[in-house]
């Protein structure tokens, strides 16, 4: 009997998982379908979700405040990916389908997934959005005609970096025979920056050590005790999630000064410095955009959809540095459709339109002015050669209750990276047979 | 030197904490043979309680809450669980406990959320210098770490106290010893389990509390439990003491060869060569250091 | 001699002045004796009188500090018990050793294992050379379900067979093995009157039929009596007494140690 | 009734067959030599000779037998389970002009040294070890079989006694007698000729010493012949060899017929893996006594009454409604189209899987015989769509005496009369038989002979019965065995018993009533299907003794012979023979102890003078009664049991009046 | 009830000792693979192939790996993830190393690869068993999952790397259908050689090790020897599909892919799907594999209002919940329970 049972419940648990897996997806019109891979659960939750708050937010203020993007509604899904990669693949084959033209674009917020995209995108004609993150060399866009590090890569922010301490210094000559750690998330994102700085090390005379700490970044204990013996000039912080947080601890136990910290801008956010509690005071990082619900847009943002009960998260964290990416990160999807819908039309754009979308992306002053985004982010202007638009950022400190802008915004130096990106996506393009060039 | 000192202080003082999470996978082991693999999500889920009812109630009514929560838990793995599966092969009471571990994860953020949450036991953060006549400098030592250390030493002396005073402990002990035994005494197993699974959960927030403040409460520290395992096998699946002293062992052979021979060989090795220790040492001595002696028989 | 044609050879394995002891406590001391080709020698001795030692220590499992073991003319060094059988030494356990998890047939086959020669890479395409091998081995396995009489249990996994089948699978996947030393560890141990009259009759049919040579241990005394060739005793580790049975039942000190005087 | 007899002759060679079972051989491997002859589960698989090879063994056998010293009226006889070899020194035999003697080869010494004194069977060719060994003994007590052959050398190493060589030997020294004599063979073949004895059968008899039915060829082939035409037998058909060699029935069927029609002979791997086999193999012929048919029914159910309430409900389910249309669907009547439809679900669900599991699947035709079968029981199958029917013969006709037509099956008739057969009844209701089958004499016993076969070539079949309106004929008893109460009411004991014998509880029963006041009757529980039952009641017990005197299982009997009892009264024929006592033996009726004959047919007087006090306790007032008996063990041994056995009163009905099929007796 | 197995008589010892000696299995295998090869395309979408199907096959292969070594040979193991990193990493550098190498062989001898590391982590199970095995390996898999972050040659000095595109012998697989049929090819292909191992001689010299190390060891095995070849057959078969798995689904090396949640995922697959049976190994990772993400579904397709994060949470809830229920229910795996319902169907209408 208990086996008849079993089956039963087999057989009727395969008649719902059925159509799950084989149902075409359901086709509704004029709508915008824009997917979303979020991660609101394991190690990197606590990031991943004020970052999926804020970009959902966004949409759904664009449909509360404009109905959409110029009358086309937007439709909006999540899919959790627990920042896995395999899991982040099937959700992009989950979500790339759906709504009558397909995704518009996918921000995948891991390098890793971001990585496995790069080669399915091209051919599903959808663009990735890596805002801040990504392959350095998907700059070239002739190459990674799909890819949009829009805002910057790692490569910038080691440079941009490299100048702040460097200024900090006196200039750059006064880094002869200082030292410098890199203490990085062992994974493809916190490998990016290590290219940059060990071509800065041999070009300016200061010893750079790279200190891997393992996923997810709880045990550091060694690494700091290693700083603490080194003692270098400067650390540099490439983490995520727990690992930022953890860093800053483990600082504070060995007593290495924070204010010789810097993190890169992914950390820099409430959650890496808030479970240090004082001990964070003084902490450096890069920053893209303000902190604080500090423009128009957050405004809008309790007006239309907060205090009507629809907002993703609470509203106190409204504001927060992530969450303030996330926005940006949704300004630019919706920037890029309107764009597309100025060439190709106030309709559902493909994925391919909103590629050009992205391409001819040009946020100036005013445009972020007219959407709210004053003070927030800086003006963007895509090419198919930049498909980062701007490689600028500012350092901010940590007071122990906020973030401070302590710095102009710096510009990295393209003409000591776009050398380096030129041969590494060339190296990509032979490797993959890519024609680079760009299309139109 | 005194920078050696100071690893080898860190190591030690790291490996309490993994001896933390280890005593509660060998209390489980020895009196129920079940290799349990939801220590690390009872850590996630008791830390999670525990930071979670602080934030309404003070410490000293949240931390007894909490351990009512995890007796309750216990009972609820007994029952459901285990009862159902008793006599089963270990790997299929093993493949049981991961089942609890993902439904742990899954439950314990549902209810409390998968927010960072800082756990603050008012523990001063600041490192103190200790033998500074010593050394130069002196030897750096993290509170925390101490008060760490301070809890597994009080926890592994309640913990013997009560194996070796209560009746109950008794009885588990002769458990451990033979099953057979032990029922023929007259002490339900059932009863049994369920006292060792509440002494893991309590173990567990124990655990987490400290992981917590040292890392604020959030899933990673479900991932602590992989941390345990080399110390299990060096120190035996079935001895208190070995999950002591194997912790102390990890700890301190992991930190020295990060700092020492991790920038020889690119560094970040510390997870892999916990393990590689375990192992080498295992093939000396396969039953760990204090595990009980394999005797094989015709 | 029995009147049958039984031919009883040389020495087949000859044990000198063995002597083998666990932490101090002696198992076995100074014990020798032979075993000649084509006969039916038995071990007898009270509880931990160190027969199963012998045994473990004929087929390389233990290795005694001190004596020596000649097997087929040569004075074996130390050996792993694979590599015995490897030399034709094939045994069963007081306590089954049998591999639960498959059936009767396959136990029987993985006794020809040393038998088969086919590469791995053929084994998995199972074509071929390889199905002709396996297929051929079936054949000898067959033969052996066939001589024991279990063909109603062929494929039946040998866990949950009784008692007395399982005993006799195990003396099949010895067989399958086509030894010339068959090791027997009390082969009737636990069984009925005639589950033990049958496995006699094995013994002796194998004895018979293929010329096997057989040491084994048993604690029924009649049954040793009737069926060995040459009983050697042991008690304590030490060797008492050596011969026919008819020799070994008069035997004084057996008698005082074993079969008269209750210890 | 005679219709066949006038247009065929009686001869094999007027059916334009060759006359002897060698010559039909060389037929066979002549003819369609490659298709398999025989096939024995042997080393885990089915080994498979053709008829040629067949025909290579048998003739190098033959040769081999011939060296040995057999000649031409030599007596052989052969002791094995069903074995390719003992059918090959058969047919071997039969080409040296020499005679086989199946034996039964489960019977003890003592038997055994009967028929092969008997026979004056100088050599025997037997299976086993156990055999031979049983040989010996027979031998140092009669002198004979001076020479032994055996088929498998296993153990038999140490054998240095005269005259014992094995079938291998044999065989070797045939292809060497070949050799130097060659057309030896071929001429000792054509000597062989239709008339002569082609073998000889021993009936086992409910009283008395085993008697030797000497059959010619011309009995067998044409016997044979007409069964295969009447049932359309091919080569194609597959047949399991299971039961006694010694046997008639396998005898005529698996021998006879396999050479005759060229079908494959499967032989299953030994006795205890006949049901596994028979389930490979799946006949598309089967016969087998209804013993068996029963022995399955009650498996069936039991096997039923462990399964859950839906299987179970389904099963009880499309079981009515295979009792209501299923008989009908095979006899091509007329049903109507729901029920056709839910039949063919059922034939999904319950009737394909049940006869898969028994082995049944590819039944084309299945033959009861040896006894009567139990309505009920005969039902059961052919309501499962197989096409089981009734076979009315004994040994003195090689077989056939009544066969049941397609379309024309019965379960209380046992057919029409056989090709070539003619039946007459005698005043006294018995049934007398003539047909090209009827067996030439008895062996060394003219008495007996003629107390059986009248100058003029009829048979006493010793059974009483009548043919009905549709010209089938109905066996109610044996003849003799029919009586009458006190009263002068109608007892017909096994009418009675087989009405019990439904029952799964009920292995056998044995009626009396002849001459005496009332109907009382001796009951053998069946230790399977009623063990089974307590043991679901949590009644315990340790032996079969103490299961067959506990209260409860004397409750469960009461009920059925109360139920048996309704059924007699529906009958005003019987109605008066209800059985009003009853006991529950406290041993099996056992062959060994000469209770049950070797077919396992119940010997009434035997039983009868042994159980003395029983009956008389059954005719007293007494509730209990003591016996003490001996009894013989598997291994020859005697011992006593005693036993102090209840006896229960089973209600009476009052006779029913209304029936319509009243048959007069 | 389906099957008919009167008159299904073997003549030959070929016949008997066949992989499926019962019509109706035969039949029922060649139907599922029609359905596989044939029906499946019929239906299937993009997504199902490439976030349902493809990943689900290649770990159907390496839960077969895994459970050659685990259910057949007793040595359980939590280095499959290193093990498939192996592989994927071996074959990738085989591709940017050796000119012109066919793909297909950089697949395979990337399994050959793992092979050889296998063995060398198999080394210590002669002396470790059970659990302290178990954690043993787990060296193994931070070992390796340490290495191809860290050394840098394994990446060809990227910091990550992206599959070549998979065209073997002129023909590209492309398209999700291509690339499935491509899987399910290898997949059928080494499932049927794992078949026919596990029947054989090396099958039954590791069951006999997993039953019984010491009876086995006296009938001649060598313990050492056919533990090693455990390790190196299982690692192959990981290898295989941890480069499938990185050439063929991701495209990508990501080591984060084949960390140690990978070896206990695919080790799930093994025991919830049944240890020794291969049939359970791909039952199992069915399950393990695509439970969670159809559960996760379950709220969107029935536009049911929850919020991501509980719908992650409740998967994982659910899905803990079904290991132990199906642990309850049947420890012994699908693959028994397979078992159970076939036997049940072969006794039909009879309970036992």
């Amino acid at each position: 009997m208990q086996f008849t049972r079993l089956a039963l419940g087999l057989a009727g648990a395969a008649s719902i998982a059925a159509p799950l897996a084989f149902s075409a997806p359901a086709q509704a019109q004029n709508e915008q379908f824009v997917p979303a891979l979020v991660y609101r659960t394991g190690a990197y939750a606590p990031n991943g979700i004020p970052f999926a708050n804020g970009r959902k937010d966004y949409f759904a203020l664009l449909n509360a405040r404009d109905g959409g993007i110029n009358g086309v509604k937007i439709v909006y899904e999540e899919c959790e990916t627990g920042y896995a990669t395999d899991r982040g693949v099937e959700c992009y084959e989950r979500l790339k389908g759906k709504g009558p033209t397909g995704a518009a674009a996918f921000s995948p917020l891991s390098t890793g997934i971001t990585f496995a995209l790069t080669e399915k995108a091209p051919a599903d004609k959808i663009p990735l959005l890596t805002m801040g993150y990504g392959r350095a060399d998907s700059v070239d866009g002739s190459v990674f005609q799909w890819n949009f590090p829009l805002t910057g890569s790692y490569w910038d922010a080691a440079n941009i970096l490299m100048q702040h301490i460097a200024r900090q210094a006196g200039g750059a000559d006064k880094l002869k025979g200082k030292r410098l750690a890199l203490v990085y998330h062992d994974s493809p994102y916190g490998k990016e920056p290590i290219a940059v700085l060990e071509e800065a090390s041999k070009r300016l005379g200061f010893k750079f050590d790279a200190m891997p700490v393992t996923h997810p970044g709880v045990e550091q204990k060694s690494t700091w005790l290693q700083i603490r013996q080194n003692r270098p000039d400067w650390v540099f912080l490439w983490g995520w999630g727990v690992m930022n947080s953890t860093s800053i601890k483990e600082a504070v136990a060995v007593n290495y000064p924070r204010e010789k910290m810097f993190g890169v801008w992914w950390s820099g956010a409430e959650p890496d410095v808030l479970p240090a509690g004082d001990g964070a005071k003084g902490y450096y990082s890069l920053a893209l955009h303000v902190a604080g619900a500090v423009a128009p847009v957050h405004q809008e943002m309790i007006k239309h959809v907060y205090d009507k009960g629809q907002g993703a998260g609470k509203k106190e964290e409204i504001g927060e540095v992530l969450y303030n990416r996330g926005l940006m990160d949704g300004l630019f999807v919706a920037e890029a459709i309107r764009t597309a819908m100025g060439k190709f039309g106030n309709k559902p754009m493909t994925g391919e339109q909103v590629r050009w979308g992205f391409e001819n992306l040009n946020l100036t002053n005013e445009r972020i002015k007219q959407l709210g985004y004053e003070g927030l982010a800086q003006p963007v202007k895509v090419s198919c050669q930049d498909h980062a638009g701007v490689h600028s950022a500012r350092v901010q400190q940590w007071d122990g209750k906020k973030w401070n802008f302590v710095s102009d915004v710096y510009r990295a130096n393209q003409d000591l990276l776009r050398p380096m990106i030129k041969e590494s996506a060339d190296k990509y393009a032979k490797e993959k047979n890519i024609k680079a060039g760009c299309v139109s | 030197m005194a920078f050696f000192f100071e690893v080898v202080l860190g190591g030690l003082l790291a490996g309490v904490l993994y001896s933390l999470v280890a005593l509660g996978f060998v209390l489980i082991f020895k009196a129920s043979g079940v290799f349990n693999f939801a220590q690390g999500a009872m850590v996630l889920f008791a830390a999670l309680t525990l930071v979670r009812l602080m934030g309404w109630v003070p410490f000293w009514i949240a931390f007894p809450i909490t351990c009512v929560v995890m007796i309750a838990l216990a009972f609820i793995i007994e029952r459901v669980v285990l009862r159902p599966l008793v006599n089963q092969e270990g790997i299929i009471l093993f493949m049981a406990t991961l089942g609890i571990a993902f439904f742990l994860e899954g439950f314990g953020q549902t209810v409390w959320g998968s927010d960072i949450y800082t756990l603050d036991l008012g523990i001063p953060k600041d490192p103190m210098f200790i033998l500074e006549s010593v050394f130069d400098g002196g030897l750096l030592v993290d509170k925390l770490d101490v008060f760490a250390a301070a809890v597994a030493g009080a926890l592994v002396v309640g913990l013997a106290l009560f194996f070796q005073k209560t009746k109950v402990g008794l009885a588990l002990r002769a458990v451990a010893d033979d099953h057979q035994a032990a029922q023929s005494i007259g002490v339900p197993l059932n009863y049994i389990w369920l006292v060792v699974w509440s002494a893991a959960g309590i173990v567990a927030l124990v655990a987490g509390m400290v992981w917590g403040a040292k890392l604020g409460v959030q899933f990673s520290i479900a991932l602590v439990a992989l941390k345990a395992l080399p110390v299990l096998i060096l120190g035996g699946f079935t001895s208190v003491p070995g999950a002591i002293i194997g912790g102390l062992i990890i700890g301190m052979g992991e930190k020295i060869s990060e700092v020492y021979l991790g920038p020889i060989i690119g560094g970040g090795i510390e997870n892999w060569f916990a393990y590689m220790l375990a192992l080498i040492f295992l093939l000396f001595r396969p039953q760990g250091l204090f595990g009980d002696k394999i005797i094989e028989r015709v | 001699m029995t009147s049958s044609g039984r031919v009883i050879g040389d020495t087949l394995l000859k044990i000198e002045n063995i002597t083998l002891s666990f932490g101090g406590v002696r198992a076995l001391s100074d014990v020798s004796f032979d075993v000649r080709k084509g006969e039916i020698r038995a071990i007898i001795g009270p509880n931990g009188a160190g027969k199963s030692s012998m045994l473990n220590c004929i087929n390389g499992f233990y290795h005694p500090q001190k004596g020596q073991i000649t097997y087929k003319g040569t004075v074996r060094q130390q050996m792993r018990p694979h590599e015995a059988a490897a030399q034709g030494i094939a045994r069963t356990f007081q306590n089954i050793a049998l591999f639960k998890g498959m059936s009767t047939l396959d136990n029987i086959m993985s006794g020809r294992l040393l038998k088969m020669k086919r590469g791995f890479f053929w084994q998995a395409l199972y074509w071929g050379p390889a199905e002709r091998e396996e297929l051929e081995h079936r054949e000898a396995v067959e033969k052996i379900i066939d001589f024991l009489e279990i063909q109603a249990i062929r494929k039946m996994p040998v866990g949950k067979l009784p008692y007395g089948l399982q005993k006799r699978v195990e003396l099949g996947r010895a067989l399958a093995a086509e030894p010339d030393l068959l090791l027997l560890d009390e082969p009737m141990a636990g069984m009925n009157v005639e589950e033990k009259e049958d496995m006699c009759r094995f013994i002796l049919d194998v004895n018979d039929q293929f010329g096997t040579t057989i040491a084994l241990i048993e604690h029924d005394m009649g049954v040793v009596m009737d069926l060995s060739d040459r009983v050697v005793v042991l008690e304590y580790g030490q060797k008492i007494a050596d011969g026919t049975p008819d020799e070994v039942r008069s035997n004084q000190k057996v008698i005082d140690a074993y079969l008269g005087v209750p210890h | 009734m005679a219709d066949a007899s006038a247009t065929v002759g009686s001869t094999a060679a007027a059916h334009g067959l060759p006359d002897t079972f060698p010559k039909l051989l060389e037929r066979n491997a002549r003819e369609f030599g490659d298709r398999p002859s025989i096939r024995e589960k042997d080393y885990g698989i089915w080994q498979t000779w053709t008829w040629k090879q067949v025909h290579q063994e048998v003739r190098q056998l033959a040769a081999g037998l011939a060296s040995f010293g057999v000649k031409r009226g030599d007596k052989i006889a052969i002791v094995g389970d069903n074995r390719p070899h003992l059918y090959w020194a058969m047919c071997a035999a039969q080409m040296l002009g020499a005679v086989p003697v199946p034996v039964y080869q489960d019977s003890v010494a003592e038997e055994m040294g009967f028929v092969i004194d008997h026979a004056e069977a100088d050599l025997a060719i037997a299976e086993d070890q156990e055999q031979v060994d049983k040989l010996l003994v027979i031998r140092e007590k009669h002198n004979r079989p001076g020479r032994i052959v055996y088929k498998d050398s296993r153990g038999m190493r140490d054998y240095n006694q005269s005259g014992i060589v094995s079938l291998a030997d044999i065989a070797t020294r045939g292809a060497e007698f070949m050799k130097q004599h060659p057309g030896f063979l071929d001429a000792e073949i054509a000597k062989g000729k239709g008339s002569d004895v082609s073998v000889m059968l021993y009936t086992s008899g409910t009283t008395g010493q085993p008697k030797g039915v000497m059959l010619s060829y011309d009995n067998v082939i044409v016997s044979g012949h007409n069964g295969i035409k009447f049932d359309g037998l091919t080569r194609d058909d597959e047949v399991l060899a299971y039961l006694p060699m010694a046997w008639v029935g396998d005898h005529i069927y698996s021998y006879g017929e396999s050479f005759i029609a060229g079908f494959c002979l499967s032989c299953p791997e030994s006795g205890a893996t006949v049901l596994t086999d028979l389930r490979e193999i799946g006949p598309t012929f089967f016969f087998a006594p209804p013993r068996i048919f029963e022995n399955l029914l009650t498996t069936v159910s039991i096997r039923m009454e462990d399964a859950g309430w839906v299987k179970r409900s389904m099963y009880k389910y499309f079981m009515e409604l295979a009792r209501r249309t299923g008989i009908a669907i095979l006899d091509k009547r007329p049903v109507s189209a729901t029920d056709r439809f839910l039949y063919w679900l059922g034939g999904y669900l319950v009737y394909g899987p049940l006869k898969n599991a028994l082995g049944f699947s590819r039944i084309r035709l299945g033959y009861t015989a040896g006894e009567a079968i139990g309505p009920d029981i005969f039902d059961f199958y052919r309501s499962l769509g197989l096409n089981l029917k009734q076979l009315y013969g004994m040994t003195e006709t090689s077989v056939f005496i009544c066969m049941q037509p397609d379309g024309q099956v019965k379960a209380d008739t046992v057919g029409v009369p056989a090709p070539q057969v003619e039946i007459k009844i005698a005043e006294s209701g018995e049934v007398l038989v003539k047909s090209p089958g009827v067996f030439l004499t008895y062996y060394k016993n003219d008495a007996a002979t003629a107390e059986t076969k009248t100058p003029d070539g009829w048979v006493h079949t010793g059974d009483a019965g009548f043919f009905d309106k549709d010209g089938h004929l109905k066996i109610i008893d044996r003849a003799k065995d029919v009586g009458r109460l006190r009263d002068g009411t109608l007892f017909a004991p096994k009418y009675i018993e087989n009405k019990l014998k439904f029952f799964p509880y009920i292995r056998e029963a044995v009626a009396f009533g002849d001459g005496r006041d009332y109907v009382a009757c001796f009951i053998n529980i069946d230790l399977e299907a009623t063990g089974n039952w307590a043991e679901r009641r949590a009644v315990s017990y340790g032996s079969y003794q103490e299961l067959a005197a506990k209260p409860e299982v004397y409750d469960l009997l009461q009920e059925c012979v109360e139920k048996v009892n309704r059924d007699l009264a529906a009958d005003p024929n019987v109605a008066g023979s209800q059985i009003k006592r009853f006991l529950i033996l406290h041993k099996e009726l056992d062959a060994d102890d000469g209770e049950l004959t070797r077919t396992r047919k119940v010997r009434r007087r035997f039983i009868g003078d042994r159980y003395a006090p029983l009956i008389e306790g059954l005719y007293s007032d007494r509730d209990r009664t003591f016996i003490k008996t001996t009894v013989t063990f598997e291994d020859g041994r005697t011992g006593t049991i005693e036993a102090d056995l209840a006896i229960r009163e089973a209600k009476r009905q009052p006779a029913t009046a209304t029936t319509t099929h009243k048959t007069a007796a | 009830m389906l099957y008919r197995e009167t008159g299904q008589y073997k003549t030959s010892y070929s016949a008997d000792q066949a992989m499926f000696p019962i019509l109706q299995d035969r039949v029922g295998l060649v139907l599922i693979l029609i359905v596989a090869f044939v029906g499946v395309p019929m239906v299937a979408t993009q997504y199902t192939y490439t976030g349902i199907l493809i990943p689900f096959l290649i770990l159907a292969l390496a839960a077969i790996g895994l459970n050659l070594l685990t259910g057949y040979c007793g040595q359980v193991s939590l280095g499959t993830g290193g093990f498939m990193a192996v592989g994927a990493y071996a074959a990738y550098n085989l591709v940017i190393r050796v000119p012109d190498i066919n793909i297909l062989l950089a697949i395979f001898l990337g399994g050959g690869i793992s092979a050889l590391v296998g063995v060398l982590f198999g080394l210590p199970s002669l002396r470790i068993k059970g659990f302290y095995l178990a954690v043993a390996t787990l060296a193994a898999q931070f070992f390796l999952d340490w290495l191809f972050i860290r050394i840098k040659w394994f990446s060809n000095y990227a910091p990550n790397a992206n599959a070549p595109d998979l065209v073997i012998f002129g023909v590209s697989f492309s398209s999700p259908l291509e690339r499935y049929l491509f899987v399910l090819t290898i997949v059928c292909f080494m499932a049927l050689l794992a078949k026919n191992l596990v029947r054989s001689r090396v099958g039954r010299a590791w069951m006999a090790v997993r039953d019984m190390d010491i009876a086995a060891e006296i009938i001649g095995i060598r313990l050492l020897h056919t533990k090693l070849l455990a390790f190196a057959v299982s690692s192959f078969y990981c290898g295989v599909a941890g480069a499938l798995w990185a050439f063929v689904h991701l495209g990508a090396w990501e080591p984060l892919t084949f960390d140690v949640n990978r070896s206990f995922q695919v080790l799930f697959m093994v025991i919830i799907g049944g240890l020794g049976s291969i049939l359970g190994s791909i039952l199992g990772a069915a399950f393990i594999f695509a439970i969670p993400i159809l559960i996760n579904q379950v709220p969107a397709t029935f536009g049911m209002p929850i919020s991501t994060a509980l719908a992650a949470h409740l998967e994982g809830m659910i899905f803990g919940s079904l290991i132990i229920f199906f642990l309850i229910a049947e420890p012994h795996g699908f693959a028994r329970l397979w078992q159970i319902g076939k036997e049940k169907l072969r006794l039909w209408p009879f309970p036992h």
